[in-house]
């Protein structure tokens, strides 16, 4: 069954999600659409600039938590500075851009949903989440 | 005569529109009503014909338009048996007539003072009496309910001590759908000298409603919500209640007369109408209630409660799904869940199959939460509504289950 | 380009009705502005193709609202030179805006500090200062007139002390039509601390105003009187003084989470829009934004202007007649007496020449008492009117003098 | 030059008013129109029943100001029952029935205002002042 928002990759990470629980001593942050009821306990564990563990608790509908389980499975183990392209590139995609699936990857199921304004917050509440724990708002330093 | 929806739905061409290529099915009436021809050619009569402002003027058009003005007051009052156009408050929505009430009526309440509302009031029959407990001291008191959905009322009697000075409660629950037992209320309230609020944005212009008759001291209710323009609601209260209330708003219109450094007030209601009022949506306000009058209130009840008893018996049955209230006896919204699926997603699907529905809280968190739901799914139905499109609602109902497995 | 009245008239095929079998000359835009059709049309096409409530709605008709609404949130802001939408709070009208600021951002005022108005100033803005002063004992201060009729700024420096926290004036008067010098208010109200509400009734739509550069802290106006529907006013203010502000009334929208016992605010503007908002309004109102702009803010200034001038020049030729105001400079309304006939009587006979003025105090007692009078005629100019109803106006006037002899 | 509303009658009660002032020691009441700023200060005197004495101050409109003086003469020196008769004829008229010349003499000059919404409440300034001193809302008593 064919849905241009839900694509069978969103379903299959929204009944089967990735990376599902809360990592003690890891840095945590929780977040919240009020709105929509949508809410994200996140755990992020940073060694030596690179992403070595994160995981989530979360509720909400199929987009938000679909979103939170490819977000934590495309950031694990990656750099920061590769994480900050992913996130500029997923904006983009949720934005109406053309995404690139070389690098969005398995994310590229959520372009869809810049067709559903109504949605869109609950694409970006994973990314949005992370940027609190991780400087991904911030330009590069220079080291 | 029997009125058919297909005679009603003619009034309303827009709502013959596409939505992603399919035909739309408004089932989304409980926030916003559609609105018929005849109202909206009554505003944009006043604005291409007589566009002036009200009251202390000279020419023609001025004149015209606080007829019509004044005329939909009266005509309001009529409506909902009022004792008179004295009764009727022109305001923001119901949210603001209740807020009137809170920041006026209320500030003569105090610390052992209580107010009684239910746990399934609509956050603006809430949230202005949280403001006034916060300001003034007053107790909050809930009414909850019945395993079945509605309104538990064994412990009135417990609650309604004379402590309470007014009874606040939704005449139709915008979730739950239930009619509240209005003369049950009031006989309760009077018996400790309550005054009794009705918050009746989900029933005024759906059921036949007669203030005078069921006793109340106000009522609030939404043009939007029963065929009219947005941007206008009404308090409805008794004229010595108004008398008595001080004025919220200053300027033009609720003055008698300005000095400098002082004012005396005008009579009620032009005490609560600081300023232009909402001239040309107090117009289409009068041109809804013809409509609905002309449509029979008898017979839009009838309609309404007749698609909701089958909605919800059709809904009940489908595998997952699960009605959030009663079964039958609904007037208006059917509000439900489905295993495994997030209202917000059912939402979203059912658009695409052209069926507009609501999903989330509805403004009653307090109601979902204790529900132990985030959210649920709302259909809701009015007179333009027909037995096919619950038909479409199954239809796409059955479509979700498909994507979502 | 060079617009001319006919072309613009063309837009309101309602002002070519007759009154009195005469051709109407609708010379009340200061009351209420007659409405394009552009606007009517996209209050209609809501009305008719996308009746629905706004934010949180997850289906289409919703998702257009919500589009309409917040565009037309946004078009705003960047009419009136706002920082952003998040500057755009939608009330009643002007009157509304005003006594918001009065009932939040007033409270924090005090026994010891003051507000300065002027003598001039519309009910609109000076009634809620007088109920804030009674209720936190703030002192108002005024500032009055030259005899031209103009404020008289050189009071400016003595009443303007550092116990003054709000300055709060009309850009432009209601009745003597002159036009504030607001950079000279703004520098001197900066040099003490105090904050600028400008009551921009009679400006925004009339002449360029931006928000932004002229420095003020609060800017509040009414749609209708800017060819914009009524029942709608806009409060715009600096994001981080409503961020300060405490909102007045409690319901949906307002909020982000709902106890039964206590709740939290939502972000400013949503804070202070409490219930379903005023959406056609909004959506009409941009639509005004749209046709204003087409025809030229700095046109619609400079063509106003233009009668004013030459309508005053004219009046004042009358015998008996009286100019009460400036003679040039005056953007809208020229206000006049005729001496041994009541103004009331001047509007009798000049609606029954088709010449549609207003009579009385217009909103501003303490003026006109000021001024010894109890009432004034005020003929008032817009976009629409053109030399011809100048000559029209003259010549009822002739009329008023044959009938009172 | 003839005007449905600005009757000569009217015209010359404006100009020339009759029973204009004050009455010392006599009944007096003030009232007024505060939205247009219509004003009166009417001095009653009432002899066995008949109005003996009558005079006012007022300020307004030619329709208030003639109204006054059309009233003030025509109930001086009537008794209480007649001037009942007056009083609801006037308003009969005001209200746009066909009015009785008989009965309102000078008085039917103020009949146009019945097409004047907005100016009714000048004309009517006069005897609702009138009522507030005499007992003309009440049934007549039986003696
Ligand atoms: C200068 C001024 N301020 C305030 C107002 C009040 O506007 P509104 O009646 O639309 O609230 C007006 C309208 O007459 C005005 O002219
Ligand atoms: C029961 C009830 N009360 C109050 C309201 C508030 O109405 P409004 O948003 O028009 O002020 C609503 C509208 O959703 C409602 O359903």
């Amino acid at each position: 069954m064919f849905h241009e928002l839900y694509q069978s990759v969103i379903l299959d990470h929204y009944r089967h999600p990735s990376n599902v629980g809360r990592i003690e001593g890891a840095q945590q942050v929780y977040n919240d659409h009020p709105s929509c009821g949508d809410k994200v306990l996140l755990s992020v564990v940073v060694e030596d600039g690179i992403v070595a563990d994160i995981a989530y608790e979360g509720s909400g509908c199929s987009i938000s938590q679909a979103s939170l389980s490819l977000m934590t499975e495309a950031v694990k183990g990656k750099p920061l500075t590769e994480i900050r392209v992913l996130y500029d590139a997923f904006r983009e995609m949720i934005r109406g851009t053309e995404p690139d699936e070389q690098v969005l990857g398995d994310m590229v199921a959520l372009s869809g949903v810049s067709k559903f304004a109504a949605r869109v917050p609950c694409a970006l509440l994973s990314w949005e989440t992370l940027a609190q724990v991780l400087p991904l708002d911030e330009a590069p330093s220079a080291d | 005569m029997a009125l058919t929806a297909d005679q009603v739905r003619a009034d309303f061409p827009g709502l013959a529109r596409r939505v992603h290529e399919r035909l739309l099915v408004y089932l989304d009436n409980s926030a916003t009503s559609p609105t018929p021809r005849p109202v909206r050619q009554a505003i944009d009569d006043f604005y291409n014909l007589y566009s002036a402002n009200v009251h202390r003027g000279l020419h023609t058009l001025s004149e015209e338009a606080t007829a019509a003005f004044e005329g939909a007051r009266a005509r309001t009052a009529a409506f909902v048996g009022a004792s008179g156009p004295e009764a009727v408050v022109f305001t923001r929505g119901s949210t603001s007539a209740i807020n009137l009430v809170a920041r006026s009526w209320g500030e003569s309440l105090g610390p052992g003072d209580a107010i009684l509302l239910s746990v399934a009031e609509h956050h603006g029959n809430l949230v202005p009496w949280q403001m006034l407990a916060a300001r003034r001291g007053v107790e909050l008191r809930f009414l909850e309910l019945t395993p079945a959905g509605t309104l538990d009322l064994s412990a009135l009697e417990r609650l309604l001590t004379p402590e309470v000075k007014l009874v606040a409660l939704a005449q139709v629950s915008n979730v739950l759908g239930y009619e509240l037992p209005v003369a049950t209320i009031v006989a309760a309230a009077r018996a400790v000298g309550a005054r009794v609020l009705l918050d009746a944005a989900q029933s005024v212009g759906h059921l036949p409603v007669d203030f005078g008759a069921l006793g109340v001291d106000f009522l609030a209710f939404s043009a939007h919500k029963m065929c009219g323009p947005t941007g206008l609601g009404c308090l409805v209260a008794r004229p010595e209640l108004l008398e008595a209330m001080e004025p919220i708003e200053g300027g033009g219109d609720m003055i008698v007369h300005v000095g400098l450094h002082k004012s005396t007030w005008n009579r009620s209601p032009f005490k609560f109408e600081a300023g232009t009022p909402p001239i040309a949506q107090a117009i289409g306000l009068a041109a809804a209630i013809d409509y609905l009058e002309g449509v029979g209130l008898e017979w839009i009840a009838e309609h309404t409660r007749d698609l909701c008893d089958e909605a919800a018996a059709r809904l009940a049955e489908l595998p997952g799904v699960r009605v959030v209230g009663p079964l039958t006896g609904r007037l208006g919204p059917v509000a439900f869940t489905m295993t495994g699926v997030h209202p917000h997603d059912i939402a979203t699907i059912l658009d695409g199959e052209g069926v507009a529905i609501r999903a989330g809280h509805h403004c009653a968190q307090p109601l979902h939460e204790l529900l132990g739901l985030e959210s649920t799914a709302r259909a809701s139905f009015y007179l333009t509504n027909q037995p096919s499109d619950i038909d479409a609602l199954i239809d796409a109902l059955e479509m979700v289950r498909k994507v979502f497995g």
